[in-house]
């Protein structure tokens, strides 16, 4: 109480400087942009191991009057856990940000499709192109590190 | 602290039930309906508390944590399908999902 | 055991016919010839033996069959034949027989999926006709349903979906009706002695209390005058058999309405037989209802079968009629009038349905001086016509004229109406010849007389016709065991009051208990 | 244990003490800083620049407290203030010395927990209202952060709760007499270190706000006292975290007799926020999926492995003898 | 634990384990045909552990579980059908999702989930099967991404199932604030001793009702029957429509019992009422629909209206017909969507009625095993709806309650006009051009293809020969 009195208190003085038309950082445009459905996945993740600590740590401020049999509850319990952190880490759940590899590994796949396609295509022509997908990989690169 | 008698318990958590209940019907946005839908489903567990309290077992806190389990478990798979729903509709009105009809 | 064969002749024929046409096109047409026909015989045989024991006084029962089938119920598989069922079995093979011939050629369309649907017809009617259990009993009347509903659907003419929709819910909704009694019937009996059975003959002697007892004949009544039809409840019927396909109008009214008689005396009259008392007066004016408003209705159809469709409504007014007239004449003649109504009218019908094949119409205004073209069907229609007026010498005569003196016992004023619409079958009758075969030539293009099959058809549908018009004595006997056993249990009990004192379902708990 | 003080004077002192010493670090890190890299750091006002602090609160009090137009207000206003709060209410169940303590909950660590769990909403509804896109990037990548790191953190004290049965803040203190925790802890402290670092945002977990990425990250928007009150509502988080693991690990008060309890724990505790200026000093950032990686991939099965062992060496030994 | 209580409970952690397993699986390879082949061999395994185990040996595990011969019926029940859903599954979902592995993990947490309800004696037990039922439900009803309508309807359902738990829950909350008992039996105890119902205890089981009421999607909570129906892949509507109904069924079914809540007119009034008006709405509704996935939904409402009036009935008898109803419209629902699962193509569910013209001359086999089980959903005989429903209407009958009986009858009535009109699509004459081509190997479907020969089997078998699947229930349900 006291100390939300207090707080409060401090509040009242920064009102006293108030000045509406001056100064800041300019913004530009609107900033209710999109993001990443990885943070909705991270707070999924939150909200199933944050409530499987619960049990944990009520297990844990009893866990000597249960002894070994609520151990093993808790072995078994821990081991879901694990498996579900396996599961989650190999279905990339736990992939934070792009994986480059990954990205390069597709995108390689894609090219050698293309420059597959590409050579029929110039074979018909019977002309060759091949810096084309040399440049696009470039920029194709750049976009997706970006 | 004084101890709180079970009718008044029951009753906040009526209230807070009601007005969950409320909010549901009358809500349209979805992320919201699932907001008052946790709503109602503390309003219950707090009444678990409060009949746990009345009869001085740990019936009733045990039962809010699985209460709360499964709304977290709830969430998030409510998360996912509004996500994947704004994907396609890409709106989170309620009203807009109504493919189905008949 | 012959009895079980009866039914499993059919229904295996059926599956058989189905089969059969996947390896030769054809093939289950000839199938199904040969499973009605062998029935056919099979019940032939079994009444020339049997009119020894049938006079033999005692046991009016001249073969039974029971096999258990679900005990913890009451249900067994129940089968008895008497004189009653035996004249509507050969009924029923004789018309299915000449089914199966008047589909040879208007059948082009799924022909292995057509017999089955018929020799199933049969044979659910079949087992209706012998069943004396009464779960076994509802069991078979579902089962002639579906394939018929088949039948009209896919087979039948213009507007044939919304015909067999109606057939089926009418029909459908009119037997739930009869479980709920059926079962009523089980508890309150088992609920009495103890023993929960559905056996036809335990049920015979339940003690009912008055209410009880009415509630529970309005279910089966339901069932069996939507079946029949009575007048309130027809309005299925023309649309079904106008738009049926030719073997199937046959058998929906030369059998199916039959089964409705059938409940009638078989089930009704025996277990209610207060009830039915009581309600006969009501019952016999909606028969005579039925007489008038079918004559009437009939007369001013344009569409022959829906003409001849209304003609069987007005001649099961008689039936209804009959049945409640409570006598032993009476009741003859509605076993006759079953009998020569299937006959003459599904001639009728076969006859719709060879015009049909011929000049793709049913309208009659659209015929006319057919005489000259078709000597031969002309003859045979106005055979059938006379029979359906009630001209003496044909069966219907004998039957309307038995029916009309035991009426007569009853109520006079009925009486009088009913043979009033006499005259109105008359009306019909020659509104029939006229409109076809007399007048003025219509559209004779492509009109040949009866080819060979279908004389076929129509030679034992006439001798039989004359033939119960003159002697009809061997099927009066043969009936007469059974009806007048009926009778008399039904004055019997009726002689001794209800047993008012129990409250009406009063026994409290079940089966378990 | 001493005679009880009254319990608003400990609150007083508390409050008054944190307060003070908050702004003091901030001139103790800047100098820290520079000693280590080298350079002068705040000199001119005061004996060792000691009043640059107090020059600085002038000019943020005085500043112009500006409130962008695009901002959701109330929202934008309300966010720093919860920084403070929330990290002030944590001291509410921290002993300093027995019988100075706020409030001995029974539940003392779930307390704390909940209390600095409540810090996520600060960055997560300052970066929403400030309606910016770098703000809400930071707001976003810090919500995460603390988020994970919440769950690894509660994990990683759970170690000590086995060892004494009780959430406690006291009691874990007065069970330290023989052998302070961090010896058979060992693993729960380092994590719970790491997950303390990343919840204060503290560098090298300075995700949220890291410059050279995106700006300020969450607070670019604000300024003048409010901006003051993030920043200060850091550096009480940083005390916080320091006195949490004084109390978990190191024994508390605990000490020998020559000084007063007190001042053990003060020690203990400016012990630890150099260990943080000194991270600060010598660490690099790591990218934000690093981090992520980090947290979920490695810290979540040590913590729980370590928990795991932790109760069944306990059940061992308690059923052995 | 001892001994028995760890032999009894195995089932569950078969189950449980299976889905581990899966999910390790997963983690390793993705590979459909295994994690099937896994899933089906589980359920197999299962249940013959539970038929082989209990004989009739009634075991409580305290205060949880109760393992008796009503809920090992159900138990075993509930996994023969989550094996026939299996079946059809794997055709349908091999020619859809590039991950159609979890929905494996995903139904066999559900069908645990189902099993917990129905041997559950105790709040708790109750609450975590109908949320591990539900929780997977979620996700198995908006398991096709690419599908608006199931998305829409995964959200509908959780919604509703989320509300209508916050409504059991609070019941239960109630219950327990005036009994002090979360367990059945002390529940039980409490009513016995107690002269009349408390106020709050009634308002309580009301709240449950209306809980209850909507995971059964009965009337007036049956709104998000049909929209979940129809945005739901095929099997997993047949899911919902069996196993996730029929184990709520069975415990609304102990409970009642338990509690004996026939003593009190006011519940027995309720569910009359709800009866009548399932039956009435579920029917009236069905009959405008063009989409079969819908009339199915309306339809199953009407019946789980039909299977209230034996519930109503009590006793060993409503018991029994509560049961072997449960039968027989599982293999006819099952059945149903079976079909509707493998005439389905990749884009979109065979729900609409043009889908099914002329499918009698298309593909005769399938369109008779539909028409078999449309006609044992009426109630037709020689299926064993016919059996079920005589069954149903000889309890009620049985307990003089005529008003019920004839809706039912009445209904049943009603209920034919729907059903036939489907049938009569199916046998319209088809003109146009030939089946198109299967995407996939003809081999893919033999699984489904046998499946649904067994269901038809079954529902023929069980229609005319009843008395082997009444002595079945006898003695496990009486026991």
């Amino acid at each position: 109480m006291l100390g939300l009195s207090f707080v409060l208190g401090q509040r009242h003085k920064e009102r006293a400087t108030e000045d509406p038309y001056e100064g800041g950082i300019l913004s530009t445009g609107s900033a209710r942009l999109r993001f990443s459905s990885q943070f909705y996945l991270i707070a999924m993740l939150f909200v199933i191991f944050d409530v499987e600590t619960i049990f944990i740590v009520s297990w844990a401020i009893a866990f000597r009057e249960l002894g070994w049999y609520g151990y093993v509850g808790v072995m078994i319990f821990v081991i879901l856990l694990f498996v579900v952190l396996i599961y989650e880490w190999r279905n990339g759940a736990l992939d934070f940000g792009p994986d480059g590899k990954k990205i390069l590994k597709a995108y390689k796949k894609l090219n050698q499709k293309k420059s597959a396609a590409e050579n029929i295509v110039s074979k018909v022509n019977g002309a060759s192109q091949p810096h084309v997908p040399a440049l696009k990989n470039k920029h194709t690169n750049q976009s997706t590190t970006a | 602290m004084n101890t709180i008698s079970v009718e008044a318990g029951l009753i906040l958590a009526g209230i807070l039930f009601m007005l969950g209940l409320i909010s549901v019907m009358i809500r349209r946005n979805i992320i919201f309906m699932l907001i008052s839908v946790e709503i109602m489903l503390n309003a219950a567990g707090l009444a678990f508390i409060v009949a746990g309290a009345r009869w001085a077992q740990p019936d009733g806190q045990v039962m809010f944590i699985f209460i709360l389990t499964m709304a977290a478990a709830e969430v998030s798979v409510g998360l996912a399908l509004i996500l994947q729903l704004y994907h396609q509709l890409k709106t989170l009105d309620g009203d807009a999902a109504n493919k189905m009809k008949g | 055991m012959i009895l079980i064969w009866f039914i499993i002749i059919l229904m295996g024929g059926g599956i058989l016919a189905w089969i059969a046409e996947q390896w030769q096109a054809g093939l289950s047409r000839w199938v199904s010839l040969a499973a009605t026909l062998i029935n056919f015989v099979l019940a032939t045989v079994l009444w020339i033996q049997s009119p020894g024991q049938v006079t033999v006084a005692g046991s009016s029962w001249i073969s039974t069959f029971t096999a258990q089938w679900i005990p913890s119920f009451g249900v067994s598989f129940n089968l008895a034949l008497d004189g009653l069922s035996l004249l509507l079995l050969l009924l029923t093979f004789f018309l299915g027989l000449l089914a199966v011939l008047t589909s040879w050629n208007e059948i082009q369309y799924r022909c292995g999926f057509y017999y089955f649907n018929l020799l199933w017809v049969l044979a659910g009617i079949t087992g209706v006709f012998l069943t004396m259990d009464l779960f076994l009993f509802y069991f078979f009347w579902e089962v002639m349903l579906i394939p018929m509903y088949f039948l009209i659907g896919i087979w039948g003419h213009e507007n044939k979906t919304y015909a067999a929709y109606k057939f089926f819910i009418f029909t459908q909704a009119s037997g739930l009706l009869m479980l709920l009694a059926i079962l009523g019937l089980y508890f309150i009996h088992g609920s009495n002695t103890g023993n929960y059975t559905f056996s036809y003959f335990d049920l015979l002697g339940t003690a009912l209390t008055l209410e009880a007892s009415r509630l529970l004949m309005l279910g089966f009544l339901a069932a069996f005058i939507v079946k029949l039809p009575v007048v309130p409840f027809h309005t299925w019927l023309p649309d079904a058999h106008s738009q049926a396909p030719t073997a199937g109008s046959l058998i929906l009214a030369g059998l199916l309405l039959k089964t409705g008689a059938y409940g009638l005396i078989r089930f009704v009259v025996p277990l209610f037989p207060h009830s039915a008392a009581e309600i006969a007066p009501w019952a016999m004016l909606f028969g005579v209802i039925g007489i008038l408003y079918g004559a009437v209705l009939a007369f001013s159809q344009t569409d022959f079968k829906r003409l001849v469709a209304y003609t069987s409504v007005s001649h099961m007014g008689f039936v209804m009629l009959g049945v409640f007239a409570f006598n032993a004449l009476a009741w003859q003649g509605v076993v006759m009038q079953m009998i020569t109504h299937g006959v003459s009218t599904g001639a009728l019908f076969i006859l719709a349905g060879t015009l049909y094949e011929r000049i793709h119409t049913r309208d009659i205004l659209r015929m006319g001086g057919f005489w000259a073209k078709m000597p031969y069907m002309a003859v045979i229609a106005l055979i059938f016509a006379m029979a359906s007026l009630g001209l003496p010498g044909l069966g219907n005569f004998v039957a309307e004229f038995l029916t009309l003196i035991g009426s007569w016992h009853a109520s006079r004023v009925l009486t009088v109406l009913a043979a009033i619409g006499l005259v109105g079958a008359t009306a019909y009758s020659l509104r029939i010849m006229q409109k076809i075969f007399y007048g003025g030539i219509a559209e004779t293009h492509g009109l040949t007389d009866l080819s060979r099959r279908e004389k076929l058809i129509f030679l034992p549908m006439v001798i039989v016709i004359i033939w119960l018009g003159v002697f009809p004595q061997p099927v009066i006997d043969t009936a007469k065991q059974t009806l007048t056993g009926v009778l008399e249990q039904a004055h019997v009990r009726n002689a001794s009051p209800p047993a008012t004192e129990k409250p009406i379902l009063s026994a409290k708990g079940g089966i378990h208990e | 244990m001493e005679a009880p003080i009254h319990p608003m004077l400990i609150v007083a002192g508390v409050l008054g003490g944190v307060m003070l010493v908050a702004p003091g670090l901030i001139w103790l890190e800047r100098r820290l800083l520079a000693l280590w890299q080298d350079r002068y750091g705040p000199n001119r006002a005061g004996p060792f620049g000691v009043l640059v602090v107090l020059a600085d609160t002038l000019k943020l009090f005085f500043k112009e407290d500006w409130t962008p137009p695009f901002a959701d207000k109330k929202v934008f206003i309300v966010a720093p203030a919860i920084v403070v709060i929330t990290a002030l209410l944590g001291f509410v169940v921290i002993p300093f010395a027995p019988g100075f303590i706020v409030s001995d909950l029974n539940i003392g660590i779930l307390f704390f927990l909940a209390t600095s769990s409540m810090g996520a909403y600060s960055i997560i509804l300052g970066g929403w209202a400030s309606n910016n896109k770098y703000a809400l990037l930071g707001a976003m990548r810090g919500a995460a952060q603390m988020i994970s790191y919440e769950v690894f953190m509660g994990l990683s004290m759970m170690g000590v709760v086995l060892l004494t049965g009780s959430f406690s803040l006291q009691t874990i203190v007065n069970a330290q007499q023989d052998l302070w925790f961090v010896v058979p802890q060992f693993v729960g402290f380092v994590t719970f270190l790491i997950a303390g670092i990343a919840e204060t945002h503290r560098l090298p977990f300075d995700i949220p706000e890291s410059e050279s990425e995106i700006i300020a990250g969450f607070h670019s928007e604000y300024s003048g006292m409010k901006f003051g009150m993030f920043f200060v509502g850091e550096y009480i988080g940083i005390i916080l975290i320091s006195s949490i693991t004084v109390c978990l690990y190191f024994g508390g008060w605990l000490g020998p007799a020559f000084l007063p309890p007190v001042v053990w724990f003060i020690l203990k505790t400016f012990v630890f926020i150099i260990l943080f200026i000194l991270l600060r000093a010598s660490l690099p950032r790591p990218r934000y999926d690093q981090l992520m990686d980090f947290g979920w991939k490695i810290l979540l099965p040590v913590t729980i492995i370590n928990l795991m062992i932790t109760a069944a060496i306990v059940l061992f030994n308690e059923n052995s003898p | 634990m001892s001994k028995t209580d760890f032999l009894n409970v195995i089932p569950l952690f078969m189950l449980t384990s299976s889905a581990i397993l899966i999910m390790f699986s997963i983690s390793v390879k993705r590979n459909h045909k295994l994690i099937y082949i896994i899933t089906a061999a589980s359920f197999v395994a299962d249940f013959f552990y539970l038929v082989m185990y209990h004989p009739k040996v009634k075991w409580v595990i305290e205060p949880l579980f109760i393992f008796d011969g009503f809920g090992v019926f159900n138990m075993g029940l509930i996994l023969l059908t989550a094996l026939a859903v299996t079946m059809i599954s794997y055709a349908y979902f091999e020619q859809r999702e590039e991950r159609k592995e979890e929905y494996y993990i995903l139904l066999i947490l559900a069908t645990l989930g189902a099993a917990v309800l129905v041997i559950s004696k105790h709040f708790v037990s109750l609450f975590l099967g109908l949320e591990i039922l539900s929780v997977s439900l979620y996700a198995m009803i908006a398991y096709l991404r690419r599908r608006e309508r199931s998305d829409e309807a995964g959200i509908k359902y959780l919604i509703m199932a989320a509300f209508s738990s916050a409504f059991i829950l609070f019941g239960m909350a109630l219950v327990y604030a005036v009994t002090g008992a979360m367990e059945f039996s002390g529940i039980a105890k409490f009513l016995s001793t107690a002269p009349q119902m408390p106020l709050l205890l009634l308002t309580g089981f009301g709240m449950m009702i209306v809980g209850v009421g909507f995971k059964l999607s009965l009337v007036p909570f049956h709104m998000w029957a049909a929209d979940v129906y129809e945005g739901a892949p095929a099997p997993v509507t047949a899911f919902i429509a069996t196993v996730s109904k029929g184990g709520m069924m069975a415990l609304l079914v102990r409970f009642f019992n338990l509690v004996d809540g026939y003593r009190y007119t006011s519940l027995v009034v309720i569910f009359t009422v709800i009866a009548i008006a399932s039956m009435l709405v579920g029917n009236l509704l069905a009959l405008r629909q063009r989409n079969v996935k819908r009339i199915l939904a309306y339809s199953s409402i009407a019946h789980i209206g039909y299977l209230l009036v034996a519930f109503l009935a009590g006793g060993a008898m409503g018991i029994e017909a509560v049961s072997f109803y449960l039968v027989a419209y599982f293999i006819t629902t099952v059945g149903a969507f079976g079909i509707l699962a493998t005439l389905s193509d990749r884009d979109r569910d065979a729900e609409q009625m043009e889908d099914y013209q002329g499918l009698l001359w298309r593909r005769p086999l399938t369109a008779a095993i539909l028409s078999a089980m449309l006609l044992s959903l009426a109630g037709i005989p020689l299926t064993a709806g016919f059996v079920g429903k005589f069954y149903l209407v000889a309890a009620g009958v049985n307990n003089h309650q005529w008003l019920l009986v004839s809706m039912l009858a009445l209904n049943s009535a009603i209920g034919l006009y729907y059903y036939i009109r489907i049938i009569a699509v199916m046998f319209e004459r088809h003109e146009g051009e030939e089946e198109p081509a299967d995407m996939l190997h003809p081999s893919v479907y033999i699984v489904s293809g046998v499946t649904m020969a067994v269901l038809v089997a079954l529902l023929l078998w069980v229609g005319v020969y009843p008395e082997w699947m009444m002595d079945v229930i006898k003695t496990y349900v009486n026991s």
